[in-house]
């Protein structure tokens, strides 16, 4: 092992020890902090690496891992957002495992957007899984524990349905890294099909979509953070990677996510309509926005990865304020709870409506260019229904995020917000910072992911 | 191993596969349903060794392990919930688990 | 960089009065100091203003990699219509004095906002840009309506809100197909203007680009937010609602579909011109079947927005030079007689044209003002709204005479509904007792606003001059 | 001399800015100098104008510019020009003007201050616009004016602001005059297009170049806004009903000034009628048409103030005869004349009437020729001008002039000139009776006859005019470029005949009142009434099924206390006219079913249906999250399936 891939393989092992540094202190210490230090030490210093090797030339590892811009860019992303997720990730009781559970979430990430071989893109998802489930569950509560079975039964039939896929296509090819799948006959098509099937399902696109209001309404929040941001950017970049790495056949991928995208879009913005639960809107809205994601991914319009990188760099800070700002407000925030919030608590107030401002693509906030990239991904594709598609399903969103936007600033008698943190207000500041910066100024975002891109 | 073998594997697998969703959907007992997961699981395992035996390379069988310890974690986090929820729940009925709709 | 001035002095009065809260009517007196300062920059400009085709320009990139870059440019046109926002923002506050007294600083503050935002709607030629302020618009104007105004406020702004806000994406994606026609992407209304589209392509971008416009226009079948929006909104709200927002309407389909898709244009025009006739006799109709005063202004809003349609559909010199000189009618007699209404409800508490009149006795002043703008209402000579509509209709002759006559109907229909606004209000005994008379602020306003209305009746050369080059841009070349 | 024209109106509307926009307070005193002074100084500047021109000056028609707009390559001059038509009808408009206001100066006194000083400021509004459309030498000045008068006489006869009858009689009138207005418009836009100005002279210089196809629709729209301001037939409905507005307004805008606008107008484009014939015969007849049915009507009329409205639209049913046939200058002399024996009719019925309680009924006016001896004498000049008894009256020397015309235009000139006769007679029957009721003895209602300077100096003026003007009619019909026509003696000695007849009627018909009874009741059942009710049934009944239909039953309510009011009331007002009774009815039924309808405003429930749709399509959609994992994991298979079966049906290429 060289130097060089020594280098480049450091940030998951960053992860990697901090989460068994975590798990072992769990047990021996008394007071939960020490595990979560571990854990949001080995997490910064993941991110900070990712952030140093910007530069870097990238280095063969062989056909497990490719080190190149998207692994980079995924690999700070999951470890960024993972910190943030572990920051108001509190529930009363929580056991002295949930931030190991966390880096190992990170880590799964990290490995699946690097993944160029089936194993390691097998071992990303399962990591992810299995630790969410764990997550889902902490609570104890009825409504977790049923979020957490439900997520169990259905992750593991997809990753059945995904792992079975890849071996029908391996049986058909010979071949298990990326690159190798090339090939056109029935047992390839339905491989892929089963592949599409498995990571739809991460991906929370339509038929495979109801695990996620559920997991959104009982999950503590920061584990539907985790579930909401971190493992759908990295299952966007493995799909992203194998859009440009493997032959898959055409015809039936693109079309496949494209129809699963648009039928995403639909279902998760009339789902959405009348929702009275604040993070049961947000599950249905994350949804139509993988269902947007995968629009792009599927139009194959010359700067899609730029555009998807774009969207999930804009779509994390929003999802990540509003949850947090819902976690605030107690265990199932109703749309009356929110009434006279900005007068009681103008901070949470201000960072929930601009991260809905965002999600719903209004021009103040990050989420207007966002749109546009996705606007002008389909008109280049000539995509003419996804386009129609698109522009309906961003108004009856409208509809919804307007109503949970201008909600605390009228009338009052809201619920009392729990007492806040000193973190969450970093956060929320933080959160709220990026929103507006990409709004204002989205240069800053789109040199970062051309520069993360260009490394080939 | 000839063409038409594989296929015949890769049908028994896919066979497998079937016979588990079937069982998750059918059957309403949380042990069941777990059951019925393992099996649907073993069904790509079968597809690993087939494809591996086909190519005549040991990939096929790295990946049937990897399964292996997969359907092993599955099964030990499945368990554990289901004792925590038989007891909160008082039954084993995967439709008392269905407080969140709409 | 004046022009950049213009646009950010607004807000950052909005942003003054929010902070400074209502101490002292502190708000109030930072938004008109802010809006005067607008009105003074812009004379400033217009006056000393190179004679070019353009008064002034400027071009800084925004978001190179996208093409977008803020490319503000002032000319006649523009320069009228800023000038309204900005003098109907001072208006508006002045005309709020006592009616808003909870958190008015936040208040001042969305009223600046819109205003500005209207400001960059007329100054960008970045179509990006332009759909970036078209869509900021909504929101504090969606905020004026839902926090202050009156009876079911919040479903009406709602209704505000998504109607404009989907017509607004509608516009997103005529901009983006327009856009990705150039070879390299940009969205510079100027290059793209040079871009040879074939026809059905053009009917199509145009068909997006109008769908906005027509929406924001309140043009029937698409009008329905109105009358909700402007009769639920405070004073202040609905001189905003008619003086900017429909301008911003009228000023993009004035400015952007004769320059960008002229062929377009020309296959659209008749449909253009019947919709506008159709909607203006329907509108005018609803308004006479009206009880409540406001609503009734606001149809009559519909009527006149109908006629502007029909003036840039028919793209003849007369026909246009009739559009401007009723957007800028329209901007002084609606907000006027809104302003009387809004007094009005202070005093009696009521809309209702049943329960009012009366007014001849209690408050002759009143009275007095009332008849002067119903008179404007129903286009009578002397007032910039009969000039208005006389040019269109003139113009729409030269096109087809059919429409003409449908559009002169409008003119009959007009007189019903004005008088019955002038007999509900002013005549009849007087029911609710004692109505107090028009205070000196009142009266300024009023006073302001009739000057400009009767000035531009008996004098449009002002208008029409200052317009000119614009007109001169704005012509289908189809008819001599 | 032309550079003075335009001051001319501007003193009155000065005097209409003070009043009515400055708000100061003003005392009783200040307010009726003020109005009464701005309406007298158009009459002191239009005389040295009026002088001169007589002197031969202003034969050259100068005209005089005041503003210049430039749209596109058009520039419309706004302009007046000094031409016989404009002095001639300057004058009158002006001398009878101040006559009325002073007059009124004194009837109304009695007003509150409030309603005192909206009174002067729109009759100064008024007499400014009235000068503007005379004077006017270009299209914009003149619609200008004719807009203003129309809305003054709007707030006029709705003066008495708390009488329901006078608003709706308001809005009658104004609303008929403007779909009349929209039809000028029409004209005059379409003849700027063709001939490209804006002034008269320019357009009637290119009236020549139109061809046949374009005059025709231009001539008749502008021929139907003239007659529609002017109170013909299918217009006529709102001057009766206009007569709830004071008497002095009556006097000035409902007799001598605006109804004439519309004459005035068509003597201004005499040449554009002049060039298609056929028009100018309809319009002849139609002019002939209403003087008969009019007469005929003011017979039957029981109030004096609605006898004196139906003869003024009798008397322009002559001038708009004179018009058809081509004399303009007889129909201009007969407008001077008319304007000031009929001013001179109404005032001096005023005052009567003001004997009586303010009743104006005609036999309340029995007995006051005692009782109010100066109003009666000056009425009876004025009947007596009115029905044109030969050689003493003005009256007759302008109707001769008339009749002149009429015999000798053309092959059809007899028998129009036999129906002119006969309506002559009926003129002067209509005229008199009144004169003989009031001269009969009365019950002296012991109030003192209402004297005073304001009231004697109008009332003897117009007399003195009535009588003398007549010896001018020969030199204006020559002033004005018409040729006075030399009639054989025959028809002047049956011309003079008319009037007497009448006289002798209206003698007979007051003797013996019940023959007038019978003849009304025998009217109702005459075949040439009859159509009405059958018009009545046919159009208005089957129109109120229709509308019932189309309303539907939620659209009534909304506007019905608003429209139920004035139909009734303006239907009794108009008694004995059987075609306006039918005419208003359907025209109130038509507003109701279309406003009705679209009360709710049809599209923005469809939005609001949408809305909803979409509320209930969540309820359904929402309910498939059932939250059992049986299900959920239904879902998941489904989707396996479908993928695998899209999977399978593209590998087959």
């Amino acid at each position: 092992m060289t130097a060089a891939q020594l280098f480049a393989l450091s940030p998951l092992a960053a992860l990697a020890i901090g989460a068994v540094i975590a798990m072992l202190l769990a047990p021996v210490t008394q007071s939960a902090a020490a595990a979560r230090i571990a854990a949001a030490t080995g997490l910064a210093v993941a991110a900070l690496l990712e952030i140093l090797r910007a530069g870097v030339p990238p280095a063969p590892i062989g056909a497990l891992f490719t080190d190149d811009g998207l692994a980079r860019y995924g690999t700070a992303y999951a470890a960024l957002f993972g910190l943030a997720a572990l920051v108001f990730l509190r529930v009363a009781g929580v056991a002295k495992e949930a931030p190991a559970l966390v880096a190992l979430v990170a880590l799964g990430a990290a490995s699946l957007t690097g993944a160029g071989h089936a194993a390691t893109l097998f071992l990303g998802l399962e990591l992810i899984s299995l630790s969410l489930i764990a997550l889902f569950a902490f609570p104890l509560t009825g409504m977790a524990l049923e979020a957490s079975y439900k997520f169990l039964v259905m992750s593991g039939l997809a990753t059945a349905a995904q792992l079975l896929g890849v071996a029908l296509i391996y049986a058909e090819t010979g071949a298990l890294d990326f690159p190798g799948w090339v090939g056109h006959g029935p047992l390839f098509a339905l491989g892929t099909a089963l592949l599409l099937a498995g990571l739809a399902f991460k991906f929370s696109l339509a038929p495979f979509h109801m695990w996620t209001p559920d997991a959104f309404q009982g999950a503590p929040a920061g584990a539907a953070a985790l579930a909401g941001v971190v493992s759908k950017a990295a299952v966007a970049i493995a799909i992203l990677r194998l859009n440009s790495e493997a032959q898959l056949p055409q015809p039936l991928w693109s079309a496949g996510l494209a129809t699963l995208g648009a039928a995403s879009v639909l279902v998760g913005n009339v789902l959405a309509l009348r929702q009275q639960l604040l993070p049961r809107m947000l599950g249905y809205s994350t949804i139509a926005h993988s269902g947007y994601i995968a629009m792009i991914l599927a139009s194959g319009a010359p700067g899609t990865s730029e555009a998807v990188l774009f969207y999930l760099g804009i779509y994390a800070p929003a999802l990540t304020a509003t949850l947090c700002a819902s976690a605030m407000l107690g265990p199932a925030p109703m749309l009356e709870d929110l009434r006279g919030l900005a007068r009681k608590r103008p901070l949470e107030a201000t960072s929930l409506s601009v991260g809905l401002l965002s999600l719903a693509g209004l021009p103040v906030a990050g989420g207007f260019v966002a749109k546009l990239y996705l606007f002008k991904a389909l008109v280049q594709s000539e995509s003419w229904i996804l386009l129609a598609i698109a522009m309906v399903g961003a108004a009856l969103g409208f509809y919804y995020y307007i109503r949970f936007f201008t909600a605390p600033f009228f009338g009052h008698g809201g619920i009392e917000p729990a007492p806040r943190h000193r973190f969450d207000r970093l956060l929320l500041i933080f959160c709220f910072g990026l929103i507006m910066l990409f709004g204002f100024e989205p240069l800053v975002l789109i040199t970062a992911v051309n520069s993360a891109l260009a490394v080939r | 191993m000839t063409g038409t073998a594989l296929t015949g594997m890769m049908i028994v697998a896919a066979g497998l596969f079937a016979t588990g969703v079937f069982g998750v959907l059918a059957r309403r007992g949380i042990l069941f349903q777990l059951i019925a997961l393992e099996v649907a699981l073993s069904g790509p395992a079968l597809a690993f060794i087939a494809a591996g035996a086909y190519h005549g390379d040991a990939e096929g069988q790295g990946m049937f392990v990897l399964v292996l310890t997969l359907a092993a974690a599955e099964v030990a986090v499945g368990l554990a919930l289901f004792l925590r929820i038989r007891r909160s729940k008082g039954s084993d009925d995967s439709d008392a688990v269905s407080g969140l709709k709409g | 960089m004046a022009l950049i001035a213009l646009l950010l002095l607004p807000m950052f009065g909005g942003f003054a009065a929010y902070f400074l809260g209502s101490r002292r009517d502190a708000d109030r007196w930072v938004s008109i100091a802010s809006l005067a300062a607008t009105l003074a920059i812009l004379i400033v400009t217009v006056a000393g203003g190179d004679d070019g085709r353009w008064l002034a320009k400027v071009d800084l990139p925004w978001v190179p990699s996208f093409g977008i870059s803020i490319n503000f440019a002032l000319d006649g046109l523009s320069a009228a219509l800023i000038g309204i926002a900005a003098g109907l923002g001072i208006i508006g506050v002045m005309a709020s004095w006592h009616e808003i007294k909870v958190d008015s600083g936040l208040f001042h503050a969305c009223l600046c906002w819109t205003v500005s935002a209207t400001i960059g709607v007329f100054l960008s030629f970045d179509l990006l840009v332009f759909a970036f302020f078209w869509e900021a618009q909504l929101i504090p104007s969606f905020m004026l309506i839902a926090v202050w105004g009156h009876g079911a406020k919040e479903s009406a702004a709602l209704k505000f809100l998504i109607f404009n806000a989907v017509a607004g994406f509608g516009l997103l994606a005529g901009v983006f197909g327009l856009a990705s026609m150039a070879d390299t992407m940009t969205f510079n209304a100027f290059t793209l203007a040079e871009l040879k589209l074939s026809t059905p392509m053009q009917v199509w971008l145009l068909l997006g680009f109008s769908l906005a416009f027509l929406v924001k226009l309140s043009v029937p079948p698409f009008h329905a937010w109105l009358p909700d929006a402007h009769t639920l909104a405070p004073t202040a709200g609905s001189i905003l609602l008619a003086g900017l927002l429909l301008k911003t309407g009228a000023y993009g389909l004035f400015r952007f579909s004769p320059m960008l898709f002229p062929d377009g244009l020309l296959v659209l025009a008749p449909y253009g011109i019947a919709l506008g006739a159709a909607g203006a006799l329907y509108g005018g109709v609803v308004a006479c079947g009206q009880t409540d005063a406001k609503r009734l202004v606001a149809y009559t809003s519909v009527a006149h927005m109908c006629i502007v349609l029909m003036g840039v559909a028919a793209g003849v010199e007369y026909a246009l030079a009739g559009a401007v000189v009723e957007m800028v009618a329209h901007s002084f007699s609606a907000s006027a007689l809104f302003l009387l209404i809004g007094a009005l409800y202070e005093r009696t508490q009521t809309r209702d044209l049943r329960e009012l009149g009366g007014l001849q006795q209690s408050a002759p002043k009143f009275a007095a003002a009332f008849a002067l703008f119903c008179s404007a209402l129903l286009a009578l000579p002397g007032t910039a709204n009969f000039v208005g509509e006389a040019l269109v209709v003139v113009g729409i002759f030269q096109v087809n005479w059919p429409f003409a006559l449908l559009a002169l109907s409008t003119l009959i229909v007009s007189v019903v509904y004005g008088t019955r606004l002038l007999k509900g209000v002013t005549f009849g005994a007087a029911s609710p007792a004692v109505v107090r008379d028009l205070g000196w602020r009142e009266i300024a306003t009023v006073l302001t606003l009739a000057a400009g209305t009767i000035a531009v009746g008996l004098y449009p050369q002002s208008v029409i001059g200052l317009v000119g080059p614009a007109l001169k841009a704005a012509l289908v070349p189809h008819l001599p | 001399m032309a550079s003075l024209l335009p001051f001319v109106p501007v003193s009155a509307l000065l005097g209409f800015v003070l009043l009515a926009l400055v708000p100061l307070r003003l005392r009783r005193g200040v307010v009726i100098g003020v109005g009464v002074g701005a309406a007298i100084v158009p009459a002191l500047l239009m005389l040295p104008v009026g002088i001169v021109c007589v002197g031969g000056a202003c034969e050259t028609g100068a005209v005089v510019t005041i503003l210049t707009i430039h749209v596109g390559q058009l520039a419309a001059q706004i302009a007046m020009s000094l031409d016989p038509l404009s002095v001639v009808a300057g004058i009158t408009v002006a001398v009878v003007g101040a006559l009325v206001m002073i007059y009124a100066g004194a009837y109304m006194s009695e007003e509150p201050v409030g309603d005192l000083r909206r009174f002067f400021a729109y009759m100064n509004l008024f007499l400014a616009g009235m000068l503007a459309v005379v004077l006017a030498a270009d299209v914009l000045l003149l619609f200008l004016g004719w807009e203003t008068i129309g809305l003054c006489s709007f707030f006029l006869i709705a003066y008495y602001t708390k009488r329901p009858k006078a608003v709706a009689a308001g809005t009658k009138a104004l609303v008929t005059t403007r779909v009349a207005d929209t039809m000028l418009l029409a004209g005059l836009m379409l003849l700027f297009l063709a001939t490209g100005t804006t002034r008269f002279d320019g357009m009637l210089a290119g009236v020549g170049s139109i061809d046949a196809w374009h005059l025709a629709p231009i001539a008749g729209l502008i021929a139907i806004g003239a007659l529609g301001k002017s109170a013909q037939i299918p217009f006529h409905t709102w001057l009766p009903s206009a007569m709830a507005g004071p008497t002095p307004v009556s006097a000035l805008l409902h007799s001598a000034t605006m109804v004439a606008a519309g004459v005035i107008l068509l003597v201004r484009l005499a040449p554009l009628f002049a060039a298609v014939p056929e028009i100018s015969a309809c319009v002849a007849v139609l002019g002939l048409a209403t003087a008969m049915l009019a007469a005929l009507a003011a017979l039957l009329q029981t109030d004096v103030k609605k006898l004196l409205a139906f003869s003024t639209m009798s008397q322009i049913g002559f001038m708009v005869l004179a018009l058809g046939i081509g004399a303009p200058a007889a129909a201009l002399a007969h407008f001077a004349i008319h304007a000031v024996f009929k001013s001179l009719l109404f005032l001096s019925a005023g005052i009567m009437s003001h004997g009586a309680h303010g009743d104006t009924g005609i036999e309340a006016l029995r007995g006051s020729r005692r009782r109010q001896p100066l109003a009666f004498w000056t009425f009876a000049i004025g009947a007596a001008a009115l029905a044109g008894l030969p050689l003493v009256t003005a009256g007759w020397y302008s109707k001769e002039a008339m009749l002149g015309a009429v015999l000798s235009s053309g092959l059809w000139g007899v028998p129009l000139w036999a129906l002119a006769v006969a309506a002559v007679v009926l003129t002067g029957t209509y005229s008199f009776r009144v004169v003989f009721v009031a001269a009969g003895r009365g019950p002296d209602k012991s109030i003192a006859p209402w004297e005073g300077l304001a009231v004697w100096a109008p009332l003897v003026a117009l007399a003195v005019l009535a009588v003398l003007s007549g010896f001018l009619v020969d030199a204006l019909i020559r002033f004005d470029g018409g040729t006075p026509s030399e009639l054989p003696w025959i028809a002047t000695l049956l011309g003079a005949a008319a009037p007497l007849a009448g006289v002798a009627l209206a003698r007979h018909l007051v003797v013996y009142p019940q023959l007038l009874d019978q003849l009304r009741a025998k009217l109702r059942h005459r075949k040439v009434f009859r159509i009405d009710s059958l018009y009545y049934f046919i159009l208005v009944r089957g129109f109120r099924k229709l509308s019932q239909v189309m309303a539907g039953p939620g659209g009534e309510q909304a506007i019905a206390p608003v429209l139920e009011a004035p139909p009734i009331d303006v239907v009794k007002l108009v008694a004995g006219d059987p075609i306006g009774r039918a005419l208003v009815a359907s025209a109130t039924r038509l507003v109701k079913a279309v406003v009705a309808a679209f009360d709710p405003d049809r599209i923005d429930l469809l939005w609001m249906r949408f809305a909803r749709a979409l509320g209930r399509a969540w309820e359904h959609v929402h309910r498939i999250q059932t939250g059992r994992v049986r299900d959920q994991s239904l879902g998941l298979a489904l989707g396996f399936a479908g993928l695998l079966l899209f999977a399978w049906g593209t590998s087959w290429r």
